[in-house]
């Protein structure tokens, strides 16, 4: 028995949005009694943490806490337009809405305090932390949440805000496809290390190293969740997962977990990660999407490090031990 | 836009944590209804099939068995998502009428008071099916002679009058012909399952004034909803979608499968009905990821220049198109990889076979383009004599260049992604790629602009 | 098709239900009792999202006819969770991101939960293999094992101080 | 999922009563592993189900030189005997612990391949099964109960009582080869158990898992053995010749050419396990 270890090296982009555009989302901002704010919304969070991060670019817009944002999705009565969540799309566009609407709804904040503080608009400015101030001026200031039962009560104001975002659609030339796809792009590089059993054709994964450029982190751990998932879900897709286990064969499709293969949590590789930041041009604080792309790198990574280990080349996924010990015996034979 | 940020970029805690942790975050099918009905789907056993009979007279006969849906109760039977951005043409039924084209489609609703009573309605639906020759291979799908699967008469989805979306830059066949190199390779995946841990599923329950409110996991709200209400062919005011918590969706809960035949039962019954899937259900009849089939063939210089592309690619799109032509085009959008290739020809084609539809997941179009195109730079890179950092390098994309879309690339990273990659894991570059960078290339299209 | 009275002990309360035969623990918790912290994930066993604990043990509970545990004790996510705060696993959860959609996570803390009752002090391997019946699509697990470790520790340190 | 009665007897008798009851039609059920995702489908409509979970028949003893296992004792009752190591090692690696909760060693013969793991084991190890029917008990080498696919000796009138192994200080080894660590069907189980006289080989057992309709024996491969000091070659020659004991099957996790593959150099692999520690000599 031997076990050959080999390293294998990929390298991804991955557009932002829906391709041709034309997918809006929209946002409405408006501001409690309290000086609470409540984001409304109809995106949906699939768990990738949609709802905070969403909050986190309504706080810093507004220049508030991020505890005093709520963010209501979805319910199409109250949440206005979102073509929906998938694309790698709803933290640029969403993030996109949700801050012309913070604008719009700050805006409104900072006149009703101008009037109060009888000070120029243009002069105030928001800490960050429920405060807002004449620019240099700390001693007139008022909390945001007395600016905003001021507004209800005193001045009869709404502190509201509408926002929208979307890539107008582009057509595609038939002929030569010329054509806009995307808004912006992320980068990753992984280098996987793979340990192959040459009687059984087993892989192991033993690392997955990877490099991501994604623009702005709005929230780096929930960042390293979709790299550390999106790693997992490569290495399954890579090795195991298949709906027609002899494709184009139609048969012994999978009906449960049992038989829909996926790793678990025996098969952990060694995870390692440094993303870089830099901002895209036009998504919020620069984000690009890094949802979907992160099962992207290390899938190629993979296979091509079980090359470097035994010089098989597998061209078809998932590459199961079988694949890899017919490889192994057509090299032994001097096949290729 | 902003030198110092406050929370922007601060790793705060999630603000549906606590829910999450506690079992307390509501998910779809936590909700139960006085009331409410269940929903089962009869099911073609064959891959494709004319229907000519539909016998329910032993389903009624089940205790508890309250009505049974077929196409001819579906007010405007066709289930074509992207038809609300302007796909055509509409062609997948949301009950199947004469002809089933996958094992699995959707023929009978059965609704009835209890689960227990709607599997047992269900298997008792005699169904008279004629089995049709089926294919599923997608280059098999394409001969002469192969069983059309679609009502248009060839089995791909047509681009504009052409079998595929196409993209051109240059002329391939030119630069094969001055390449020192020629590599060819063919990469085939297989379909893969979302397998969220929720499945797909939803619940629509009567209002007291004359509307529905469905509450559902899909992945899209108002897509849901506007494609619902064509179905039904009602005004959307009449439809009320609550959702936006989903147990996991990876591009399989954008398909609108489940709520429009769970509203038309609840319009039928004026009860609450849920549908859920099974998870067998959503092994074998939920949408996949396509299978793929990519032809690369590519030309090199010497020094390892890619000159030349030519990229043809075949995604098993199953019976009905679904999601799947838009991922083709985003596919051919991006199946010259980010690299920098004067001379590039792509072809991409949705094909139809009588397996079950696919449609959007993850990474969609790209995620198996990524992984042929990869492997093919490995090999480049071992033709030409080069390591494979090199090889990458060496043809990485930079602001600027013509990308084979023809929109010039902004946002490129991809040099400085690398060279992070190489300080991670200790790889020590030359130092010619030490000092690379993304930016505008000396005569690109974008310097001195 | 006669209804039959099960009763059993639902975290500190008795509770008294009335099913039809072969109802299992999962429906009656989620839609007798309105518990459904317990999810409802595949119902073949095959996900763990619906994990209790009998007297203790970890059970798929979509595979358990309930009149089998009548007169046992039945604790789920919503019987550990204190009135007030979280319990030292929920809260290493929390705190490690050991979550995304989160429908995996009731049955994740359960198992935890016991794992931590039976080897305050479990190693990489016993964690894992722990886990081996809970199916999580997001995260990887790599989170949910480090969560684990966290409440371990935290849970050693309040010395068993903690709701059982 | 109809099911219009579901009996739960507390004694043997009262379960022999309700099986003769009610007939082959009734569906008798242990730990549910099987029967309820079925049922939870609606792809198995019983009319009449008997659980044996409160049936008393869980029970793991050691007594008169054998180690009975009661039919409805658990996967992670039979994990936590220790008279028996390999048993343990079959325990550990079927399925996952709340299915170990609930799964019973008595169930585990009636799991189509390629589940059945813990029944590779029992047929190494002699073990016997014990069925009770109207007329009382017989007993049956387990190596006879199996006649085919899901067919089995049981009577529709009996039901299975207990798992009798025999005590045996022989050496033992258990291998599950799967494509995960754990929780995962199987691609061959192999269990194999050695009697030594001196230092041949006088007697050997090798069962396999998930190659063929049920449980089976190796006996070419047992054969070879005997007589051997199991070195290098003795295991290959036993490990070549048990693809021949095997009728392997293809479905979702492997294929049959795979399986067949797996069987020699997994009975390699566990013959290796049990063989004399040799004096290293830079193999």
């Amino acid at each position: 028995m031997a076990r050959l270890r080999g390293t294998g090296m990929a390298v991804v982009n991955y557009p932002t949005g829906m391709n041709l555009g034309g997918d809006p989302s929209q946002a409405l901002v408006h501001a409690t009694t309290s000086g609470s704010f409540v984001v409304t919304l109809s995106a949906t969070d699939l768990g990738q943490g949609l709802r905070t991060v969403i909050g986190q670019i309504a706080a810093e817009t507004l220049g508030v806490e991020y505890g005093e944002v709520m963010v209501d999705t979805a319910d199409t009565d109250t949440g206005p337009h979102d073509m929906g969540t998938f694309a790698s799309r709803a933290t640029h566009r969403v993030g996109n809405a949700v801050i012309a609407a913070a604008v719009e709804a700050r805006q409104a904040l900072l006149d009703v305090a101008a009037e109060e503080l009888e000070a120029p608009v243009d002069e105030l400015e928001l800490d960050g932390h429920g405060n807002l101030m004449v620019r240099g001026v700390p001693a007139r200031s008022l909390k945001v949440a007395d600016v905003a039962a001021l507004a209800q009560f005193k001045y009869g104001r709404t502190i509201a805000g509408r926002g929208s975002f979307m890539k107008p659609r582009s057509p595609v030339d038939p002929e030569t496809g010329a054509m806009d796809p995307d808004s912006t792009e992320a980068h990753a590089c992984t280098i996987a290390e793979v340990e192959v059993d040459t009687e059984t054709g087993e892989v192991t994964v033993l690392s997955m190293k990877s490099a991501y450029e994604v623009g702005r982190q709005v929230n780096p751990a929930l960042v390293q969740g979709q790299i550390v998932g999106g790693a997992w879900m490569a290495m399954s897709h890579t090795l195991y997962e298949t709906t027609a286990p002899y494709y184009p064969a139609p048969d012994h499709g999978p009906k449960d977990f049992s038989e829909y293969l996926m790793p678990g949590s025996l098969e952990q590789p060694e995870i390692e990660s440094v993303v870089l930041e830099i901002p895209s041009s036009n998504g919020p604080y620069g984000v690009k999407g890094v949802g979907e792309m992160t099962a992207n790198s290390p899938i190629p990574a993979i296979v091509n490090a079980i090359y470097h280990a035994t010089g098989v080349r597998i061209d078809e996924l998932p590459v199961t031990p079988e694949k890899v010990l017919r490889g192994l015996d057509a090299r032994k034979a001097g096949v290729s | 836009m902003s030198a110092h940020l406050n929370v922007v970029g601060q790793s705060v805690a999630r603000s549906d944590g606590i829910g999450h942790v506690t079992g307390r975050t509501q998910y779809t099918t936590d909700r139960t209804f006085p009331g409410m009905l269940h929903l089962k789907m009869a099911r073609s056993p064959l891959h494709h099939a004319r229907i000519k009979g539909i016998d329910l007279s032993e389903a009624e006969r089940v205790p508890g068995f309250v009505r049974a849906l077929t196409a001819k109760d579906v007010p405007h039977n066709r289930y074509t998502i992207l038809g609300l951005i302007g796909v055509e043409p509409e062609e997948e039924f949301v009950l199947a009428e004469d002809r089933v084209r996958f094992k699995g489609e959707a023929i009978v609703a059965i609704v009835a008071e209890t689960e227990e009573a709607a599997f047992e309605a269900v298997s008792k639906v005699r169904l008279d099916l004629e089995e049709l020759p089926a294919v599923f291979d997608v280059e098999e799908a394409l001969k002469p002679g192969a069983p059309i699967v679609t009502h248009w008469g060839n089995n791909t989805f047509m681009y504009e009058g052409h079998p595929c979306r196409r993209v051109r830059l240059g002329d391939v066949e030119r630069a094969f012909g001055q390449a020192d190199h020629i590599i060819e390779g063919v990469y085939n995946t297989s379909p893969i399952e979302h397998a969220p841990t929720e499945t797909t599923g939803c619940i629509a329950v009567p209002e007291a004034n004359g509307r529905y409110a469905v509450y559902t996991n899909t992945q899209a709200l108002y897509f849901s909803l506007d494609n619902t209400a064509i179905i039904l062919q009602v005004p959307g005011n009449r439809l009320h979608f609550i959702g936006g918590t989903v147990g996991g969706g990876f591009g399989g809960k954008v398909d609108v499968i489940v709520e429009p035949i769970a509203t038309l039962a609840a319009m039928k019954t004026n009860r609450p009905v849920k549908f859920s899937y099974s998870r067998s259900e959503e092994m074998q009849v939920s949408s996949t990821r396509s299978a793929w089939r990519i032809y690369l063939k590519d030309g090199v210089t010497s020094d390892g220049r890619l000159i030349a592309r030519k990229v043809t690619s075949y995604a098993d799109s199953g019976a009905y198109s679904r999601q799947t032509p838009y991922a083709l085009t985003k596919h051919a959008a991006n199946a010259a990889g980010p690299y920098n290739i004067p001379n590039v020809s792509i072809d991409a084609y949705c094909v139809f076979t009588n397996r079950p539809p696919t449609s959007a997941m993850r990474g969609f179009g790209i995620t198996m383009a990524s992984f042929a195109l990869e492997v093919q730079m490995d090999k480049i890179a071992e033709r030409v004599g080069v390591d494979p950092w090199t090889i990458r390098f060496l043809n990485a994309y930079r602001n600027g260049d013509m990308k084979p879309h023809r929109k010039l690339a902004e946002d490129a990273t991809l040099i400085e992604t690398m060279q992070a990659a190489a300080t991670l894991v200790g790889h020590d570059l030359p130092d010619e790629f030490k000092a690379m960078t993304s930016a505008p290339r000396a005569g690109s299209h974008v310097e001195g602009r | 098709m006669a209804s039959t009275i099960v009763t059993f002990e639902f975290g500190e309360r008795e509770v008294e239900v009335m099913v039809r035969p072969m109802t299992t623990l999962q429906i009656v918790l989620r839609e007798q009792l309105g518990a459904t912290a317990t999810k409802d994930g595949c119902r073949q066993g095959g996900c763990g999202s619906c994990i209790v604990l009998v007297d203790g043990e970890p059970v798929m509970s979509c595979l358990l006819p309930v009149e089998d545990i009548a007169g046992r004790r039945v604790t789920t996510l919503e019987t550990i969770t204190p009135a007030e705060g979280l319990h030292p696993i929920q809260q290493a959860f929390l705190d490690s991101y050991a979550f995304q959609c989160g429908y995996c996570t009731p049955g994740m803390v359960m198992t935890s939960k016991a794992l931590l009752d039976h080897h305050p002090d479990p190693s990489g391997d016993d964690i894992g293999e722990a886990l081996a019946g809970n199916v999580c699509r997001c995260t990887g697990y790599r989170p949910i094992i480090r969560a684990i470790g966290v409440a371990a520790e935290a849970l050693r340190e309040s010395d068993g101080e903690q709701p059982r | 999922m109809t099911v219009s009665s579901y009996f739960l007897p507390r004694s043997l008798p009262e379960a022999l009563e309700i099986l003769q009851r009610h007939g082959p039609d009734l569906l008798v059920m242990a730990g549910g592993t099987v029967a309820m995702p079925l049922i939870n489908e609606g792809l198995s409509m019983p009319g009449a189900v008997m659980g044996l979970r409160r049936a008393g028949l869980d029970r793991i003893e050691r007594t008169d030189g054998a180690l009975r296992i009661g039919a409805t004792a658990t996967l992670t009752q039979l994990l936590d005997q220790d008279a028996i190591p390999v048993l343990r090692e079959a325990a550990r690696t079927t399925g996952s612990w709340a299915i170990r909760n609930m799964a019973t060693v008595g169930g585990n013969l009636f799991t189509p391949p390629p589940g059945g793991d813990v029944a590779v084991a029992l047929l190494a190890l002699d073990a016997s099964v014990i069925l009770a029917g109207p007329t009382g008990e017989r007993a049956l080498p387990l190596a006879d109960f199996f006649t085919g696919f899901l067919t089995n000796q049981l009577a529709p009138d009996e039901l299975l009582v207990e798992l009798r192994v025999p005590m045996t200080s022989d050496p033992a080894a258990w291998v599950k080869f799967g494509r995960k660590h754990a929780n995962t069907p199987a691609v061959v189980t192999v269990a194999a158990r050695l009697r030594w006289s001196g230092d041949k080989i006088a007697d050997a057992r090798i069962a396999l898992g998930a190659v063929g309709p049920h449980p089976i024996r190796a006996r070419q491969a047992e054969q070879r053995l005997v007589g051997t000091r199991l070195g290098p070659d003795a295991i290959a020659a036993a490990a070549a010749v048990a693809t021949e004991d095997c009728e392997p099957f293809t479905d979702a996790i492997a294929t049959d050419w795979y399986r067949r593959r797996m069987v020699a150099i997994f009975v390699g692999r566990v013959l290796e396990q049990l063989a004399p520690r040799a004096e290293p000599e830079g193999r």
